[in-house]
């Protein structure tokens, strides 16, 4: 089948763990020779809307980027182009016939990382570092934060928002404060955290990216909840080259039933954790993926708890 | 002493279609005093400045001790013994003294400074020459005089042979010009050699052995002092004879101000004037003598509209004031000359038109409804420029390209036009050529004769002998009776200023008693 | 944990130090440029360049400190650009020093991009770690909170005894202060003045750079674009704040860290009612309220701003 | 090395001097495009084209150069006096944050009057705020430099703030955003399928308005003059204070009229990405207007053009879109000196 053009346009630079989500699965698919691909990062979103007809104008088929907070516009452009397909990470749903959107819901595997963390802290506190409390990040923090109480009610959290994407020296401190104030766990939402559970000795929970290997969390991150955005992607590009590209909601294509999300593995952790809890997480997994247990996904900012 | 140690020979510099200096060819002997004179703007600075490596000249060259001189370095020229005071001092004001003098003397990168040796060598200096200043002393905190000091110990420090003065009694009192003269006289002695800069003749003859005048760039003159006079000077430097100022005796009439028991506080808690009472009269010129730092400038200050003083009540013209600010003094006809053209009484990046209309602009021929009619104002500054004939090349030309002289007689067109009832002059001469200056001290006769209340502050006191009609004295904020010029000589003024009055030093001259009976004078005048 | 109960905590102690060290270079940095009476506006960018090419040069197989010094020289070069502009040139302070800023972060970016076009999660490198010096680091509070710090933190608290030492114990400093009240009076006394100048702004510079620097090699161990995140603005409001003087200084960046730190601790106290933005305004307020209370007296290098020109009046 | 002052100054020259220094910014930035592996003559090609080369290209440029003429007249103004306000990225936003406060309610008011309410109300809003730092720089003798400075990030967490807390749209489904203003407070859009709005004409409207008000009103004179030295205007009689006071009003003003017209002409609601830098880049421009009100408007397009040209050039040859940050940094540097070497000469010794 012949390659077809992609654009990313991304909002941030692409070690920007989200972007950084789309910009891989995108690089593998234009390896495999699937598509031509180009992109543009931290564009802002005054430039948004340029960059997006700039590209329709180049002729490319399939666009892949994020709407947020310029939702209205893109729509706007979309409409203009009816030839490009939209594949945008938005809020709002899709919007025929070109525009489908996608989200990052990998709370499933926050929710299955909450309850080996609720098992494993033995101080009972956990502590959380996120850049804003947008609902995407929230709905995470909630998720694992439901997943500690099922296995733990006694368990109690602590959550800080460092008001930046990129600031890992930022990240750091938030996350020492919090284990000044106790906590044995942290989830690691931005990049900076797994480093203070290292030089601290603790644990910690990786999000989006493999972080005990990517972010070098040997014996710290004891599992990550990874974002797979190939299923979607690469069921956007096969639809394009069918021509058979329509308006839809990608969501089920970023959950672990399609495999859009998953439970990272556990390494050198394999053993340190208990057979018994290995096998809840796995039947719990099971749940999700065949749809008997659902995971709420709760967008509303989270708060500390003690 | 007759070897020649310091020759420019053909130095020529233009700015732009301005010739500074034109083929100007000069030397200087061993332990020689010599005079440069000329107008505002004759390029003596110039000249000098291209001498210290200020500037570096189009054409010419210069050799010190024999030696050729790398121009266009200050360094070089220090090195080679010439040492400059600047007209426009060159010091920082928030450093100390010693650090003043101190910079640049030691290599950069040493490590450590040499503060010590040189408090040492400093004092030994000071002593040497009677040049005293505290050496930790702030340098804004200093008098002119003490700042001029400064200047000249920097130059000895560093060990210079020839001497370059460029004003240096455009802001010296009478004693401290005495005093820097003295000092001149045993440098000479110790075997240095001087070149100053004055607009005064009576320095020139007092203190010169040799005198050159430049006139638009160009030696127009040169000859030993003894062999010259005043007139013969002044002639050379204006190239015309200059207009004698004659001060016909004019009656007083009504009172136009009246200052009962002022108080004005100053910066240090203590009180810069006391108990300071004051009355002027149409028609009349009031000089006020006294060393820089007694109190005047508050006092003109307050005049100004500048600051409001703690106590005392002021009478202006028909009432009382309740309330001070420029505007008011503006609206109630005060034109005010300020001792600092550059920085107070003109602002320098705009044009000639638009300083003169800074005051008026309210005015309805100025504007109107808010709108500038800029017609009207060129057509007014026009007017003015030719009245009080200052050099420009054109009203739309920036102030600070004038030289002082035209500065001055720009204030003046602005503060005099629209006859003023009330002026009150702060040092207008100081800096100005002859020339110059006879043309303010006319204006301001002038304004007198034609009903204004004159008020001149200076501490120049053949100034004041020349043109008030009655002085003053100011002394550690007090202002001592007011006497007829005819009636008073320089010798007692000079000692009333240095505080030993005709009682001496009981300060019974100054103050309400002193006050009273002078008040007395003045009705029995 | 009470509100006030950290203040007691090493760890407090210990993030104030650690969030002041970059704070300290960069605004010892900007200290020494507008002694000499040059506003350095480009220290935001200049930071960045800092932040990456000292990253970089260790990623590329450099040592430590060989970052550290890369980057002092890359603080060095912007150092000259910006002298060229406003010193020779005597062009407008502000803009070339924004146009600095421009210069420095997107350059920094777009070589990070060239040279790591695929990078998404950044590499690490090994950074500094906290020197902990055996017997020092056991005194009770202060060994904790002072020895457990990186190296480069005690170059920092060098740098600033080296500063207030050169400014005001040496003949360069001297005629450094000097030329940033009144330029002529050191000309007059043979000293040239764009040489003094350009010194001063390429010496910051690069301490500005070293700043920078510490980000990426001891703060943290990767480079991310942006990351700087305005510290380099809050340099400059340091400056003032400390009117001029290198210790001031020392103790306005720690009295700014340790806002921040608290910050950090309140804001993540259970039932907070105040909403998280409002902490992280703290310290942005606190000095400008600081700069309230100090300003009264602030003493202005008299030449700051003010382009020397010779031979000009 | 000595500098020297034209006596002449000819238009020519200026002109001459302009295309150097981008010729100059050219050839720096072509090493880059070589290093991204690109021909650069190809690259510049491109950039013209991206900036000016179509209806699409020009409509960008012109909405770019929008705000920043409205940053850059409110620096100029500023400047003039002596008032270094570097918050014109606080006061953009304070003027969004209006719009949006009154744009959000009043559906009923027709355009006519809705558009005109709000830049006047965002004006106000934006002027008074400046007041502050003023006050304290005339008062208290506060660093306004650094006050202003600061005030930019206190101001942009607050409006943080309101879009996660108050202000949030409901209906944006949790991002945070404000609610969009009515349709009656959006500015109409000149080019049908552009972004290219009224904006733009009211701020090349608003330009030479300053420029007259500054010439020939005197108030615009009391303010040059307190610019030029505030002891001589006082010494004047000029009411220095009053005239600080306006001139904040007036540059506050100017820099909220740019976040009214960048949110009622662009986006419609509030976000915490509302600008990238435009009150920075602002200052950037007065200066390469010369701080003059109509120097501003070309100093505005010649920004705008090279940075949406350069970044349009860097998708065309696919190289690293930061590219485009680095063009306009080293051409405003480059200009900047071109500038200046209209007005002086360079000697030997
Ligand atoms: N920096 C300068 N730039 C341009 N022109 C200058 C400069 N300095 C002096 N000039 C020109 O050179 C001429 C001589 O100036 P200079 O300062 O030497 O006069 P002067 O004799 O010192 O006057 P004064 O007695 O008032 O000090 C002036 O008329 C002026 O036109
Ligand atoms: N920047 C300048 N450009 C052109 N000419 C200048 C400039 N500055 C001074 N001049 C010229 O220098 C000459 C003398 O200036 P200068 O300031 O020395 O006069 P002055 O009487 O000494 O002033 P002051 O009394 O303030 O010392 C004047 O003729 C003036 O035109
Ligand atoms: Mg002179
Ligand atoms: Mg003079």
């Amino acid at each position: 089948s012949p390659k077809i053009k992609v654009a990313g346009i991304y909002t941030q630079p692409i070690q920007q763990k989200w972007d950084a989500c789309l910009h891989k699965a995108l690089q593998k698919a234009s390896d495999q020779g699937k598509i031509d691909y180009v992109y543009s990062e931290k564009v802002s979103n005054t430039d948004y809307i340029r960059v997006l007809r700039e590209y329709a104008e180049k002729g490319v088929d399939l666009v892949v980027g994020e709407a947020f907070g310029i939702s209205r516009d893109v729509r706007k452009v979309a409409r203009d182009y009816p030839g490009v397909a939209y594949l945008m990470g938005d809020t709002f749903g899709p919007e025929n016939p070109n525009l489908s959107v996608f989200d990052n819901y990998i709370h499933e595997p926050c929710y299955l990382m909450g309850m080996l963390a609720g098992t494993m802290t033995q101080t009972n506190k956990i502590g959380m570092v996120g850049g804003y409390p947008i609902g995407e990040v929230n709905r995470l923090f909630n998720a694992f934060m439901a997943g500690a109480k099922s296995v733990n009610p006694g368990v109690e959290f602590k959550v800080s928002f460092i008001g930046s994407w990129y600031d890992p020296p930022k990240a750091k401190e938030f996350a020492y404060a919090q284990v000044e104030s106790g906590v044995d766990i942290l989830y690691a939402e931005r990049a900076g955290v797994v480093d203070a559970a290292r030089e601290k000795g603790i644990l910690a929970f990786g999000n989006v990216n493999d972080m005990n290997k990517e972010e070098n969390g040997e014996g710290v991150v004891v599992a990550s909840a990874l974002w797979h955005m190939d299923p979607a992607v690469n069921r956007a590009i096969s639809l394009v080259k069918e021509g058979k590209f329509k308006a839809e909601d990608y969501r089920a294509w970023t959950m672990m039933a399609k495999g859009g999300a998953a439970l990272s593995g556990f390494y050198e952790f394999e053993e340190k954790i208990s057979a018994p809890i290995k096998s809840k997480i796995a039947e719990t997994e099971k749940a999700i993926k065949a749809g008997d247990l659902i995971v709420e996904i709760n967008d509303t900012e989270p708060k500390s708890t003690f | 002493m007759n070897d020649t140690i310091l020759k420019l020979s053909g130095i020529t510099k233009h700015f732009g279609s301005v010739a500074a200096n034109e083929d100007v060819s000069f030397s200087l002997k061993q332990g020689e005093i010599v005079a440069l004179l000329g107008e505002n703007g004759a390029g003596k600075t110039t000249l000098m400045s291209i001498l210290f490596g200020h500037y570096v000249a189009d054409q010419g060259s210069i050799e010190v001790f024999g030696k050729k001189l790398a121009q266009g370095s200050p360094r070089a020229a220090l090195d080679a013994g010439v040492g400059m005071v600047h007209q426009h001092f060159t010091l920082a004001g928030n450093m100390t003294v010693l650090e003043n003098i101190m910079v640049g003397t030691a290599s950069l990168f040493g490590v450590g400074n040499k503060a010590g040796r040189a408090a040492g060598k400093l004092t030994a200096l000071m002593a040497r020459f009677g040049l005293t200043v505290d050496p930790n002393a702030l340098v804004r905190d200093l008098s002119v005089g003490e700042q001029q000091r400064v200047e000249i110990l920097k130059v000895l420090y560093r060990d210079a042979r020839i001497l370059i003065l460029d004003e240096p009694t455009a802001v010296l009192t009478p004693p401290e010009s005495d005093a820097l003269f003295k000092t001149l006289k045993q440098l000479v002695r110790e075997g240095l050699s001087v070149v100053f800069i004055t607009h005064k003749m009576r320095e020139v003859m007092a203190a010169s052995h040799r005198c050159i005048v430049l006139r638009q760039g160009r030696v127009v003159f040169e000859s030993r002092t003894e062999q010259t006079d005043p007139e013969a000077l002044a002639r050379a430097m204006v190239g015309a004879d200059i207009p004698r100022v004659v001060r016909k005796k004019r009656s007083p009439g009504r009172e136009v101000l009246c200052l009962k028991d002022i108080f004005i506080g100053a910066r240090d808690g203590k009180n810069a004037v006391k108990r300071l009472d004051l009355r002027l009269r149409s028609n009349e010129i009031i000089g006020i003598a006294g060393v820089s730092g007694n109190g005047q400038s508050e006092l003109a200050d307050m005049i100004s509209g500048l600051i409001t003083p703690c106590r005392g009540r002021i009478f202006l013209g028909s009432g009382e004031l309740k309330k001070i600010s420029p505007r008011i003094m503006i609206e109630r006809g005060v034109g005010r000359i300020p001792d600092d053209r550059n920085g107070t009484g003109l602002i320098g990046d705009m044009s000639i038109m638009e300083n003169l209309a800074s005051k008026n602009y309210g005015d309805p021929e100025s504007s109107r409804k808010g709108f500038l009619r800029f017609n009207a104002m060129a057509r007014q500054a026009e007017k003015l420029v030719r009245q009080f004939d200052v050099r420009c090349p054109g009203i739309n030309s920036p102030v600070r390209q004038l030289s002082g002289g035209n500065m001055q007689k720009l204030i003046l067109a602005r503060e005099l036009s629209g006859a003023p009832g009330i002026i009150l002059a702060n040092q207008p001469t100081w800096g100005l050529d002859v020339g110059a200056a006879a043309h303010v001290h006319t204006q301001l006769i002038q304004a007198a004769k034609q009903g204004a209340g004159v008020i001149i502050i200076s501490e120049d006191l053949d100034e004041l002998f020349q043109v008030s009609d009655r002085i003053q004295v100011m002394y550690h904020g007090q202002l001592s009776a007011a006497e007829d010029v005819d009636t008073l000589d320089r010798a007692r003024i000079g000692l009333m200023m240095s505080g030993q009055g005709t009682d001496l030093g009981s300060g019974r001259s100054f103050g309400p008693k002193g006050q009273s009976n002078g008040g007395n004078k003045n009705h029995a005048a | 944990m009470d509100i006030i109960g950290f203040l007691v905590e090493t760890g407090f102690w210990m993030a104030t130090i650690r969030m002041a060290t970059p704070l300290v270079f960069g605004t010892l940095g900007e200290l020494v440029c507008e002694r000499a009476g040059v506003l350095n506006l480009g220290i935001e960018g200049i930071m960045a360049a800092g932040c990456m090419g000292g990253w970089m040069w260790v990623y590329q197989g450099g040592s430590l400190w060989g970052g550290v010094v890369f980057a002092a020289v890359i603080g060095v070069i912007f150092g000259l650009v910006h002298s060229l502009f406003t010193v020779y040139l005597g062009l407008s302070q502000h803009v070339t020093g924004l146009g600095i800023t421009m210069l420095g972060s997107s350059l920094s970016a777009f070589v990070f991009r060239m040279l790591l076009p695929k990078a998404t999660t950044p590499p690490k490198i090994i950074p500094f770690h906290s020197l902990d010096i055996p017997l020092l680091r056991d005194i009770p509070f202060l060994g904790e909170v002072l020895f457990s710090q990186s190296a480069l933190t005690f170059v920092a608290l060098a740098a600033v005894v080296l500063v207030a030492f050169v400014l005001f114990k040496t003949p360069l400093g001297l005629a450094l202060r000097m030329v940033g009240e009144n330029p002529l009076a050191v000309e007059a006394q043979g000293l040239d003045v764009f040489l003094l100048r350009t010194l001063a702004v390429c010496a910051g510079s690069a301490m500005m750079a070293v700043g920078g620097a510490f980000l990426t090699l001891s703060a943290f161990d990767a480079y991310y674009i942006g990351m700087v995140n305005g510290r380099g603005w809050i340099c400059i409001a340091l400056v003032v704040f400390s009117s001029w003087k290198p210790y001031k200084a020392l103790a306005g960046c720690l009295l700014f860290a340790a806002f921040d730190a608290v910050q950090m601790r309140v804001q993540q106290q259970a039932g907070m009612a105040i909403p998280y933005q409002f902490y992280l305004m703290l310290p942005y307020v606190c000095s400008i309220v600081a700069l309230i209370i100090m300003s009264r007296k602030a003493a202005y290098p008299k030449a700051l701003l003010i382009p020397f020109r010779k031979g000009e009046r | 090395m000595r500098l020297e002052i034209r006596e002449n100054r000819s238009f020519l020259r200026l002109i001459a001097a302009l295309f150097i220094a981008v010729g100059f910014a050219m050839a720096v930035c072509s090493v880059l495009i070589l290093w991204g592996g690109a021909s650069p003559v190809e690259g510049w090609m491109l950039m013209f084209k991206g900036a000016l080369g179509s209806r699409f290209a020009v409509s960008e440029t012109l909405t770019r150069a929008t705000p920043l003429i409205f940053t850059g007249l409110a620096a100029a103004v500023a400047f003039r006096a002596k008032l270094w306000n570097i918050g014109g990225e606080g006061q953009f936003y304070v003027g969004a944050c209006m719009a949006v406060f009154l744009g959000t309610r009043g559906e009923t008011l027709p355009a006519i009057v809705m558009i005109p309410w709000l830049f006047t109300a965002g004006a106000l809003a934006g002027g008074l705020f400046l007041l502050v730092p003023t006050f304290l720089k005339t008062r208290l003798n506060v660093d306004e430099v650094v006050t202003t400075l600061l005030l930019n990030f206190v101001v942009l967490l607050f409006v943080n703030w309101l879009v996660f807390g108050p202000w949030k749209d409901p209906m944006a489904m949790g991002w945070p955003q404000s609610a969009p203003v009515v349709d009656t407070a959006m500015l109409p859009v000149l080019m049908a399928k552009t972004r290219f709005h009224l904006g733009f004409i009211i701020a090349v409207v608003s330009a030479v308005f300053v420029w007259w008000f500054m010439a020939y009103t005197t108030w615009g004179f009391e303010i040059r003059a307190v610019g030029s030295s505030i002891t001589a205007s006082t010494f004047a009689g000029m009411p220095v204070g009053a005239t600080i006071v306006r001139t904040a009003l007036i540059s506050g003003g100017l820099a909220a009229m740019a976040g009214v017209s960048e949110l009622c002409g662009v986006k419609g609601y509030l976000t915490t990405d509302l600008s990238p830098g435009f009150g920075y880049t602002g200052i950037v421009v007065a200066m390469l207007g010369a701080l003059n009100p109509l120097g501003v408007i070309a100093g505005a397009l010649f920004v705008a053009m090279i940075y949406i040209g350069a970044d349009s050039m860097s998708r065309a040859i696919n190289i690293s879109n930061y590219i485009a940050d680095v063009t306009t940094a080293v051409s405003l540097l480059s200009v900047l000196v071109a500038l200046f070497l209209t007005t002086y000469r360079i000697r030997r010794g």
